[in-house]
């Protein structure tokens, strides 16, 4: 079972992995209505459901990117329009400061952003992912470029398949 | 140890066409805790829905996930289905597979599978993490409270009580009736407004099912959907309404009679007690504390001389009373915008013919001052040359407001189609940007008012000054592109709606939020037009925005069937997706408290046992009836003593987790 | 034998072609003891490293097993992770080595090895160097140790005019002192001893801390200013307090142990709330009374050295030896109480 | 001894024994020259031991909350204290009736092995205590720093990589003693989101990721409050530059969300849990 990205190891293969927050209520459904149109945009992204950008603790941010995302995207509904009135007002200011003291420690402002994409907006958010994916794929692998130093077991998962040793019987055993 | 039930759907070829679901399938397999896996043509079909059911016989599934479409289409179906098993229907999790991967990603079928199975296995993972959630019962308190008594809160408050309900409506003037009555006639129909509105006025005033406070307002307000504690605040009228007869023999001797009336726009004068006007609902007067000789000078006291029932009260006071009520209309209509400060061009107040369009009702109706005879209020000349601007303060960001007041087209060509009726060989000059008419039978009558000789110049005025005796209008017609000047001997304003003054505390008592122009914003423009992001709270008319009659009757019979429709519950279920606080970790530092939108949260003084000491502290408390699970509170909570039962931080960060790692 | 100053790299050098020479230095804006790299400045001057070298044998995150379900059989597996390499320690001081006492007898006695310290301190060489300054917080003499000479160490350096005099000291340290020798010639030169500044009396600490009861006054005045961070127990080179925790992915993980302090209120949180230090007077108690009482009476040693890194780091001036002083004069202060009575 | 150690003595004494306070706050000499330690007093007879001279380098409001079971708690405060005991107050951790605060205007206190003026006293804008029930010795006239954000501009100047060199090499050597958590006066929870494993904020592994992630995380979750007092910095055992974290976020609130210094009043609108509907908006 998975290494990260087994298969994906040498740098023309590597493929960026997004993740994007999305509002329940906007951004969800209007990437619904970029299926339902059969919109075209890059595989690499995938949404998590939130019922408000207002849920999204810029903590699943920066566990995201520093577990392995190469980019995040948090998406909700524009200022005024949110289902709780006040959510994404509260989203925007605290990502506001987030995006900028990651910036400050020395992430690429491309692996960050934040944007407001109603229900009805299918085609926005469709522009949205193709430019955020191709803004992440320019400035390569983040484990790279932000230093994830890699935790003590790193090294270790996923090397007992490889060796795939009679040891393990053992281990099993003990 | 959880046990994980995945079953990935086809959707005919939707899915299956693009995404190799037995892959997905066979993946799904090998993730933690998943101790079955299958695929489905159609998940949502009878028989796809039998097999989820007897999956989670067969191997004694506690939890669900689904990768089919969307879970905004299909989440409540196989909720619905759980509800009938022993697995709970909140232990879902649904994959999109078909909105956010097979019909998007058609293209690239192997990076399809890829994601597909990246969206199942963080299904799994967030579901791996779930609760079990119930929902409550919230008691529905079978009265509506309506704010406001114009057209809008009388409409609603009739449909509400002829369904047998309890209703109160609250109104800050001392009469029923809003603006409508003010109004001669209305178009199109041109039928006389106070003629369709009295007779709801007292229709209301009569009603055993509605209570009536005049001259009040809401101050303060509790509780939640169902069970609103509301404080109203009835100011003092100085006349004791149990023992008047409304017989007006103190309004003929009352000696302060120099009041300018604000019923007619101030075009006559009325006395320190009054009546507002004849037809007023409740028919009975009021003292205006603030010129009454009595109440301001301890002097006169004439009325209470002449009162035959001794109705007549001096002493009264501000009353506060508290009562339950289980929803709220809110309709608290508009005023028009105070064009005078904005407008020095047009003579900021300055020109007395000058005027708006209330006040023209106020002349041209046969209750009116001129008892119906179109009159200059200067000098009580008939005007032989009127000029009508249109979207003064309308469609004018820098000035006024941005939007449209949608009503204005149609009044003005009703004032020009009335001043030709009435004065045949008066000319008429209607200046406009632009005429809109969406209305059964509206652009009729605004040809109708073209073919009775009304001129419309294209183009706004952009200055009026006094010459002699009449007026200069300055104004462009821009489809001949010429400058035109026109002598005119009245002017009038049709000036833009704008929300009510305290319309936005009003709303923000109920933790509903106004638009950055005051009107007060609807669940969902579309599909939730007359409810409001709080529960339980609705709107009706202008409140939400410039409207006609007809539209502001249709919106308050809408509000009215919502209530109706929640009052045919006596209970109501609560959504059990809401924020939870584990008083272990709150520290009491209050910071939800401002941030919910609800208020739903607030701190309470509990007495604990912490290591075997007693401790008494301050820690937050969430009211389930009032949160709506927006989750913004359990970001600002930096312990996360605050949690989005559903959304949980634990269920999101496995989610991510899963994503980067597995 | 003296080693001359200019010939210390062309040793380090020498040295580290065949195992890991860790040397006091600066890294990353902080010193400690790390991998010699020829280039390196060392820190040799420096009274003490801000981080004491108890991370070679005991590293503040250290794997143990690698555990997880087998992809094709689906059979489990645990695979212990024993980490060890030939290691030296260089220039290391004599109340660190002290240390390397307590450790010892923390993990290597009473009938319990821990094999993830064996498997280091087996193939651990120490090279400990005499102090030639002592600075305001040191108080190894103390605590039993001469600042100038650590016996537990497989060499000993001391420095002088020019160079350092060389002796090994165990079995170890014989046939290190082989390598040595190409870069050493016969000879000593003269060195001075040093002494600690800070002295206070700690010979009967033990004692006079089992006459003060667990609710003595002395408790609550020494704790009420302490910030229950872990500041004290990361830089002690004998506080040996561990977690173990995991990480896992899907099904496979690692589980790992890493410092944990005694100070912090989640070190004695149990399940379902209760924790039996709730405050932090019980926390600083029981911090000191191990250093100074339990541990000399299971293992007949103070868990203290003397480095006096936590008097230099803690944020709020707490002082151990400000304790000592109070405590003895306690417990003094209650025996003749007792005796009158 | 200073005329203001002589009052501080008197006032806490008298204060102590006419019974309207239970416990006093100060500082009292350490065991080295020019070391100072924080005293609590809990006995009239303590008091004698309370000094105050230009080496009190601990900010000690934050021991309020452990004492205020024992009634009302005087506090010796200079500015950056009171600015601490209104945070506290804000974050309805006390209320300002229990505590009795003697001011004193604070002459900048120095580092006690160079003599010199502090780091964290050197951008000081509030010397003078902004709330006090006495102020002991005269308030002098405030000088405001010539760059309240000096900390942050000295990095937010560089470019990207060298800004990660400087944080990864200061999120390296963290070893998660939580000083800076536990001295910080915004720091109230009950159970820091550090010590919650179970819902996987972060590990205990001492590596950059985890680390990191502690750093950032702590210095967001008090970015609106920040006092701006520097104990943080002066606390860490390992020279973490945190002022320079903490100044970029306040620089940003303030750039962004409006100019505030946190911990002046008792009702200030934190930035981050209020908004206006005319912020900036950047994600359209």
């Amino acid at each position: 079972m998975p290494v990260v990205d087994e298969k994906k190891t040498t740098e023309e293969e590597w493929e960026p992995r997004i993740l994007a927050f999305a509002c329940n209520w906007c951004t969800y459904a209007g990437a619904d209505l970029a299926g339902l149109n059969r919109m075209k945009y890059p595989a690499n992204i995938r949404l998590l459901r939130v019922p408000c950008s207002g849920r999204v603790n810029p903590q699943y941010v920066l566990e995201a990117l520093q577990k392995g995302c190469d980019g995040v995207l948090v998406c909700g509904c524009h200022p005024g329009d949110c289902h709780y009135s006040t959510g994404n007002y509260y989203a925007k200011r605290r990502l506001m400061i987030f995006k900028r003291f990651l910036e400050y420690v020395g992430l690429e402002p491309e692996r960050f952003n934040v944007k407001w994409i109603s229900a009805s907006e299918a085609g926005r958010f469709r522009d949205t992912v193709k430019e955020f994916t191709e803004g992440v794929r320019k400035v390569g692998p983040l484990k790279e470029s932000f230093t994830l130093a890699p935790s003590a077991g790193d090294k270790l998962f996923g090397a007992h398949n490889e060796s795939e040793a009679p040891a393990s019987e053992e281990g099993g055993a003990a | 140890m959880s046990r994980i039930g995945v079953f990935v759907c086809h959707c005919g070829s939707n899915i299956g066409g693009v995404v190799d679901c037995p892959a997905v399938r066979d993946y799904a397999a090998t993730l933690p805790n998943v101790v079955h896996a299958e695929d489905n043509k159609y998940t949502c079909s009878d028989p796809g829905q039998a097999k989820i059911r007897q999956a989670i016989e067969d191997y004694d599934l506690d939890r669900i996930v689904v990768a089919a479409c969307s879970p905004r289409m299909h989440e409540p179906t196989w909720r619905a289905l759980l509800s009938h098993t022993k697995v709970n229907p909140y232990m879902l999790e649904v994959a999109n597979l078909r909105e956010h991967d097979s019909w998007v990603h058609a293209d690239n079928k192997e990076a399809a599978t890829e994601k597909a199975k990246d969206l199942v296995k963080m299904a799994v993972a967030k579901v791996d993490h779930a609760i079990p959630l119930y929902t409550q019962q919230i008691p529905v308190n079978k009265k509506a409270l309506i704010i406001g008594g114009g057209i809008a809160g009388m409409q609603a408050a009739l449909d509400i009580a002829d369904a047998g309900y309890k209703v109160t409506i609250v109104e800050r003037k001392a009469t029923l009736g809003g603006k409508m009555p003010m109004l001669d006639k209305t178009f199109p129909t041109m039928d006389c407004s106070a003629c369709i509105c009295t007779p709801k006025m007292s229709e209301v005033g009569n009603h055993p099912n509605i209570t009536v406070k005049t001259l009040s307002e809401v101050t303060k307000v509790e509780g939640y959907v169902g069970n609103f504690e509301i404080t109203i605040k009835e100011h003092a009228k100085y006349v004791d309404y149990d023992k008047c007869t409304g017989c007006g023999l103190c309004t003929t001797k009352c000696p302060s009679k120099k009041i300018p009336n604000e019923w007619n726009q101030g075009l006559d004068n009325r006395t320190a007690i009054h009546k507002v006007f004849e037809q007023a609902v409740p028919s009975k007067p009021v003292i205006d504390a603030d010129h009454c000789l009595k109440l301001t000078r301890d002097k006169c006291g004439v009325c209470a001389k002449v009162c035959p029932t001794g109705a007549i009260n001096y002493e009264d006071v501000d009353r506060e009373t508290t009562e339950t009520f289980g929803a709220v209309v809110l309709a608290t209509g508009y005023e028009l915008i105070k064009w005078e400060d904005l407008y020095p061009e047009y003579g900021g107040g300055a020109y007395p013919d000058v005027i708006d369009g209330l006040h023209f009702e106020r002349i041209i109706n046969a209750s009116g001052p001129s008892e119906g005879r179109i009159v200059r209020p200067s000098d009580g000349k008939e005007p032989k040359s009127v000029v009508i601007v249109k979207c003064v303060g309308s469609r004018d960001p820098n000035k006024g407001k941005a939007y449209c007041s949608r009503a204005c087209c149609m009044y003005g060509a009703k004032h020009a189609h009335q001043i030709i009726e009435h004065i045949p060989d008066c000319k008429v000059y209607v200046f406009y940007m632009d005429v809109r008419t969406p209305g059964k039978n509206y652009d009729e009558f605004y040809m109708q008012a073209k073919n009775d000789g009304a001129c419309y110049l294209r183009g706004r005025v952009s200055k009026i000054y006094k010459e002699g005796d009449h007026y200069v209008v300055w104004g462009a017609d821009t489809i001949s592109g010429a400058k035109v000047e026109v002598n005119a001997d009245m002017v009038i304003l049709e000036t833009a709606m704008v929300a009510a003054p305290g319309a936005t505390e009003t709303a923000m008592l109920f933790g509903v939020q106004t638009d950055k122009d005051d009107w007060i914003i609807e669940a969902h423009p579309k599909l939730r037009p007359v409810e409001t992001a709080s529960r339980g709270v609705y709107l009706a008319g202008v409140a939400q925005g410039p409207k006609d009659i007809p539209d502001t009757v249709a919106q308050a019979g809408a509000a009215a069937s919502k209530v109706i429709g929640m009052f045919s519950h006596d209970s109501l279920e609560s959504n059990p997706q809401i924020s939870n606080v584990d008083i272990a970790k709150c520290s009491g530092c209050g910071t939800c408290v401002h941030i919910c939108p609800y208020g739903a949260i607030s701190l309470v003084e509990k007495h604990l046992r912490e290591n075997s000491v007693k401790v008494t502290r301050d820690v937050a408390q969430v009211n389930p009836a009032l949160c709506q699970g927006c989750g913004a509170c359990t970001v600002a909570c930096k312990p996360g003593a605050l949690d989005l039962l559903g959304y949980s931080d634990k269920s999101i960060m496995e989610e991510v987790d899963a994503l980067c790692q597995w | 034998m003296i080693l001359k100053d200019e010939m210390l790299d062309s040793l380090l050098t020498e040295l580290s072609k065949e195992q890991i020479v860790y040397v006091p230095k600066q890294v990353n804006g902080t010193t400690r003891f790390a991998p010699y790299v020829s280039s390196d400045k060392m820190k040799l001057d420096q009274v003490n490293t801000v981080m004491p070298p108890k991370d070679l044998l005991f590293p503040q995150t250290q794997n143990m097993y690698h555990y997880g379900v087998e992809k094709n059989s689906g059979n489990m597996f645990i695979d212990p992770v024993i980490e060890s390499a030939d290691q030296i320690l260089f220039g290391v001081r004599s109340c660190d080595m002290r240390s390397f006492d307590c450790l010892d007898a923390a993990f290597l006695t009473k009938g319990y090895i821990d094999e993830f310290y064996q498997a280091k301190r087996d193939r651990l060489t120490t090279i400990a160097i005499g102090c030639t300054e002592v600075s305001e917080t040191c108080f190894c003499e103390s605590m039993g140790q001469d600042p100038n000479h650590a016996p537990q160490a497989d060499i000993q350096l001391r420095h002088g005019e020019g160079g350092y005099n060389v002796t090994a000291q165990t079995e170890k340290g014989e046939a290190l002192l082989e390598k040595f020798k190409p870069f050493c010639e016969e000879g000593e030169v003269e060195v001075a001893d040093v002494h600690c500044t800070l002295n206070v009396d700690a010979s009967n600490i033990k004692d006079n801390l089992d006459i003060l009861h667990e609710s003595h006054e002395l408790w609550d005045s020494m704790s009420y200013k302490c910030l229950n961070c872990g500041t004290c127990t990361f830089v002690c080179p004998t506080c040996y307090c561990f977690d173990i925790d995991q990480e896992n992915r899907c099904k496979e993980g690692v589980r790992f142990r890493c410092w944990d302090s005694c100070m912090f209120s989640e070190y004695t949180a149990m399940a379902g709330g209760h924790n039996p230090r709730p405050e932090k007077r019980d926390r600083v108690r029981n911090r000191f009374m191990h250093k100074l009482n339990y541990f000399e009476d299971r293992y007949g040693k103070m868990l203290c050295v003397g480095c006096g890194r936590c008097i230099e780091k803690c944020p709020v001036s707490l002082d151990i030896t400000v304790l000592i002083d109070r405590a003895n004069e306690l417990a003094q202060a209650e025996e003749t109480e007792a005796a009158h009575a | 001894m200073s005329d203001i150690t002589t009052t501080l003595r008197e006032r806490a004494r008298a204060l102590m024994e006419d019974g309207t306070i239970a416990a006093f706050i100060g500082w009292e000499a350490g065991r080295f020259e020019r070391q100072t330690t924080p005293l609590i007093c809990l006995d009239a007879a303590d008091t004698d031991r309370l000094i105050f001279d230009e080496y009190c380098v601990n900010t000690t409001a934050k021991y309020v909350r452990d004492l205020k079971q024992r009634g009302r708690i005087g506090v010796a405060v200079r500015g950056c204290d009171s600015r601490a005991i209104n945070r506290m107050i804000e974050d309805n951790q006390f209320k300002r009736e229990d505590v009795y605060l003697l001011g004193i205007p604070c002459p900048q206190m120095n580092d006690r092995k160079t003599g010199t003026v502090l780091n964290k006293c050197q951008d000081c804008a509030h010397r003078n205590p902004v709330t006090y029930d006495e102020l002991l010795g005269e308030a002098m006239e405030e000088t405001a720093p010539q760059d309240r954000y000096a900390r942050a501009h000295l990095v937010s100047g560089l470019d990207r990589i060298a800004r990660q060199n400087i944080f990864n090499m200061a999120f390296e050597r963290c070893i998660r003693c939580y000083a800076c958590r536990d001295v910080c006066p915004c720091c109230t929870c009950r159970t820091c989101f550090v010590d919650q494993r179970n819902v996987g904020w972060l590990g205990k592994q001492d590596n950059l990721s985890e680390n990191r992630f502690y750093g950032m995380i702590r210095a967001f979750h008090i970015s609106d409050r920040c006092i701006e007092c520097g104990e943080c910095e002066r606390a860490c055992p390992m020279d973490l530059p945190l002022m320079a974290i903490n100044k970029k976020l306040v620089e940003d609130m303030n750039t962004l969300f409006g100019e505030y210094e946190s911990g002046m009043t008792t009702d200030n609108e934190d930035a981050l849990r209020s908004f206006s509907k005319t912020d900036l908006e950047e994600f359209e």
